[in-house]
């Protein structure tokens, strides 16, 4: 099993979830590996995707990534920076973003997201940040691809709160909500690439990781996991895409290690 | 129209115990050092108001000035969780605080409609959202052309906002350009506002006529604190000071740690400290 | 994705008979050539969407190409009234068109709203006034928190909008500088948009950060035409021709020196003509 | 009566509205007498005053007078502009506006004001421009300035239209409509200065201009007009105002009359 020792799980999660970006998307990118994957999405194949970060960076192209969705190299390479406000009014809620990616602390078989407590909302065991800009990326962005790595405390049967709204119950739930988004339509973590069953809705495996079991996936997930029929293996990365992703974390890690002030 | 003050005065004459107060800033403009005097004051029951309180929220809420906290994510920007926040939901320590949570959508809406004179932001949100069961705050407005139901929340009105800027001119009008995130309306939809800035020019004839510029007459009173916004960033004077933010997750960790670490670095300092603070950034 | 076209083609493929069409700019910018290059392809049915409707208005309206007026200032700005639009009101010549009569302030909100993807605008507009009345499209949505009722109206969705800019680069970025107007959200608001443009240049790397720039895939054609605003004018290009803007007074009093007019200069010119009309301005 | 050789009516009705404004107010200025207004006032005993239009240009200092509410020069002087969706929402509707100005086609005595239409709505006799932003001004601006010239045509018992609400019917009015704002606190024509009667709220003549005569601002009222017991006799332009005047006006006038397009 060689082949594992050539990239990390976490490496693999990042370039799956770059090829799935095309170059006519617009993105609404979060801190961590949706940074990663869209920046390396612009670096390789989609050279003219469009990357917009909330604190109002509209056609970002940072040569190292963001350690806050704020950071000054957004604005400094962005098309335009636009206000907050805006950027929730015209540009979220307007309907213009292709796809918009979240994380989850926890989420469910449908997609439903919760980063806000764990444990009863009013006398939560942990609190979490909360949602900050996801209950309406989940909703305003045509559609919603997820990245997380797989742990049983992270992918359980029942979430603790709606953050966010996946697929709710499954099925056509969306739709009764008079929620005209696809929602999540990919979910991409450190072993697997999942889509939702176009019935129920419920997230399936769709690829395996190379060199990942189903065993091992079924043992870092809290649902019983649905297999695809056509099951494929996830192609490993180039070496371009793996070049790509490593020069930029070294870039990164270069310009954010070397300031401190006084 | 703007008086140039001192940080002490300024604080002193626009902020008192239970206010409803913002400190607004993306990321970019935090107005650290403004907070900081807010806490060496000893202000009380205040109701903080931010999209995302990160470590000035922590320290305030830590040193028991917050009654209550309007927010939409409580996080160490790039780091993680805001200890002293969880410490006071989950431990009452130092004292319990409420909660009124929104989306960000919701949030920057609300000061939009704030600065709009609006009662209310009206928008498209909170669809299948758990947060519109647990507040109270969030309701629905129907159009009146196509029967959509919308989301609703209160405009944003606070007692006080503080900001931090690149610069004001001899008059008092301030620009604030890069990511300008929700301070502008921040401070519209504020009752009485402070500035602090960077530096003061003569005047403001070379800007570009579309910049983000708040007359002198929607301002209340402008300081001027070079590094007031560190570790936060001010675009064009100095970059985000990363290892502050890593090292607050150590510091807010600990109680004891967090209290002797705002002793020496709060209330025993002052604004005076921040040019230092920024120095090779 | 903007594509880089004529305005013949430009007009061709985004403009059909029927649609409900914008041409936007506050005294500035104002689309002329466009509006142009649409009597000269004769579009029928129009539904015209303005703030302030003035010469090109009055100039589509009294060529027959208008079914529908929603305006809320119909004015020659700083000369008087707008005389081919009300000899349509007042004598349905060349034919009748029916108006959806606001207040800026309603058109202002409606494009906001359009452009965020709204069904309506809200805001605090109309009390006692008679638009009310004559207008069923204003109606009133009531604050789930303070009872107070408000104005709705519903939002602007154009088929097409059409503006003037200052310039594009290679990629079909667009900038608008100075009065910037509705353009931004009268763009946003709609389905397709054709921006006229003084020049093209091959990137906007010297901009500030903050300007007001359409990103190339939020417009659908880019068509360099000089002087494409006259007699309106260009911030940084070209002065407002206000002595034409008189001249429209008499042209327009009179339906046969109206039709003349419009013959020798629209129908028989291109969209060439107008960098000749803004030398010396 | 030689006096009235010194200046024309028009000039005192200007300089009237000029006197009227301070150093402290925000105005939301319209193309004409109120422009020429509020720019004496600024070059005189205002330097401060702060200027609005509602094509976005905010604290404006122009030194010729604008033909159009977006002339260039508006913009040039600035302090910023803006949008014009954010002038009427942050700035107008906003209540930062202490005094807006009005003109009329019609006026009644309370203030209200037709732009719209002479006759039926939906079969008008003459087709006006419309309210353009004098409905929301009318009631977010915290006064309300009127500047018009004297004729029976224009000061009507009975108005064709509201487009603008001033005093509604008198009295409470405005106060039972919900709306917190003055509404018009003073009337200035070419004749006299009127005020609102505290209780009645009817226009009231409160200064006549020098060698106007009651008779001869009665002619040129539509309605039964009320005189103040303390009726005063407005002072004459200064030699300082009636300069300032006339050579904003000659500047004006050589700036605009100059350039033609070819």
């Amino acid at each position: 099993m060689t082949y594992l020792s050539d990239f990390t799980p976490n490496e693999m999660m990042t370039i799956a979830a770059a090829r799935a970006l095309s170059n006519d998307d617009v993105c609404f990118v979060g801190i961590g590996a949706p940074s990663a994957a869209c920046n390396v999405a612009r670096l390789t194949h989609a050279p003219d995707i469009t990357l917009i970060y909330e604190s109002g960076t509209i056609g970002t192209a940072p040569d190292v990534l963001p350690l806050s969705i704020g950071d000054g190299v957004l604005c400094e390479t962005a098309v335009t920076t636009v206000s907050v406000p805006e950027m929730f009014r015209y540009w979220l809620q307007g309907g213009r973003i292709s796809i918009g990616f979240l994380g989850a602390a926890q989420l469910d078989r449908f997609g439903n997201i919760n980063t806000t407590v764990i444990g009863d909302y009013h006398k939560p065991q942990v609190r979490l940040p909360g949602g900050g800009g996801a209950p309406e990326i989940a909703t305003s962005c045509q559609e919603v691809f997820i990245t997380m790595k797989q742990t049983t405390r992270g992918m359980v049967d029942k979430i603790d709160f709606y953050t966010s709204f996946g697929h709710g119950e499954g099925g056509n739930h969306r739709e009764r909500l008079g929620i005209a988004t696809k929602g999540p339509t990919l979910l991409i973590t450190d072993l697997a690439i999942w889509k939702p069953d176009p019935e129920t809705k419920e997230f399936t495996v769709v690829s395996m990781h190379r060199g990942v079991t189903r065993d091992r996936i079924q043992d870092t997930c809290g649902w019983k996991v649905r297999f695809s029929d056509r099951l494929e293996e996830t192609p490993p990365p180039s070496e371009l895409e793996l070049t790509t992703l490593r020069d930029l974390q070294a870039r990164t890690e270069k310009a954010h290690g070397g300031k401190k002030g006084s | 129209m703007a008086k140039f003050q001192s940080l002490q005065e300024a604080v002193a004459e626009n902020l008192r115990d239970g206010d409803t107060v913002a400190f607004e800033g993306f990321t970019h403009l935090i107005p650290h050092a403004a907070a900081h005097e807010v806490i060496r004051q000893g202000r009380k029951d205040l109701t903080l108001i931010r999209m995302t309180p990160d470590i000035i929220y922590d320290q305030l809420i830590g040193m028991g000035l917050a009654r209550k906290v309007i927010f939409s994510y409580a996080g160490n920007p790039g780091v993680g969780l805001l200890r002293r926040m969880r410490d006071a939901i989950e431990n009452n320590w130092p004292r319990a605080i409420e909660t009124e949570e929104h989306s960000h959508a919701a949030m920057a809406n609300a000061y939009e409609a704030g600065a709009a004179g609006l009662p209310c932001a009206v928008f498209r949100g909170y669809r299948g959202a758990g947060l519109k069961d647990v507040n109270p705050m969030i309701r629905s407005i129907t159009c009146p052309f196509t029967g959509e139901e919308l989301a609703a929340v209160p405009a944003h009105r606070p007692d006080v906002t503080f900001i931090h800027a690149q610069k004001a001119n001899r008059r008092g009008d301030v620009l604030v350009e890069g990511i300008v995130g929700v301070q502008k309306e921040a401070v519209l939809a504020s009752k009485r506002s402070v500035v602090t800035v960077e530096e003061i020019v003569e005047d403001f004839d070379d800007l570009h006529p579309n910049l983000c510029v708040l007359p002198h007459w929607t301002v209340t009173s402008v300081v001027q604190v070079p590094g007031g916004a560190h570790p936060s960033y001010t675009h064009g004077y100095y970059d985000r000071d990363n290892a502050a933010y890593l090292e607050w997750d150590k510091i807010s960790a600990d109680r004891d740690l967090f209290t002797a670490w705002m002793r020496e670095n709060v209330l025993e300092a002052g604004p005076d400290v921040f040019a230092a603070r920024v120095k090779g950034l």
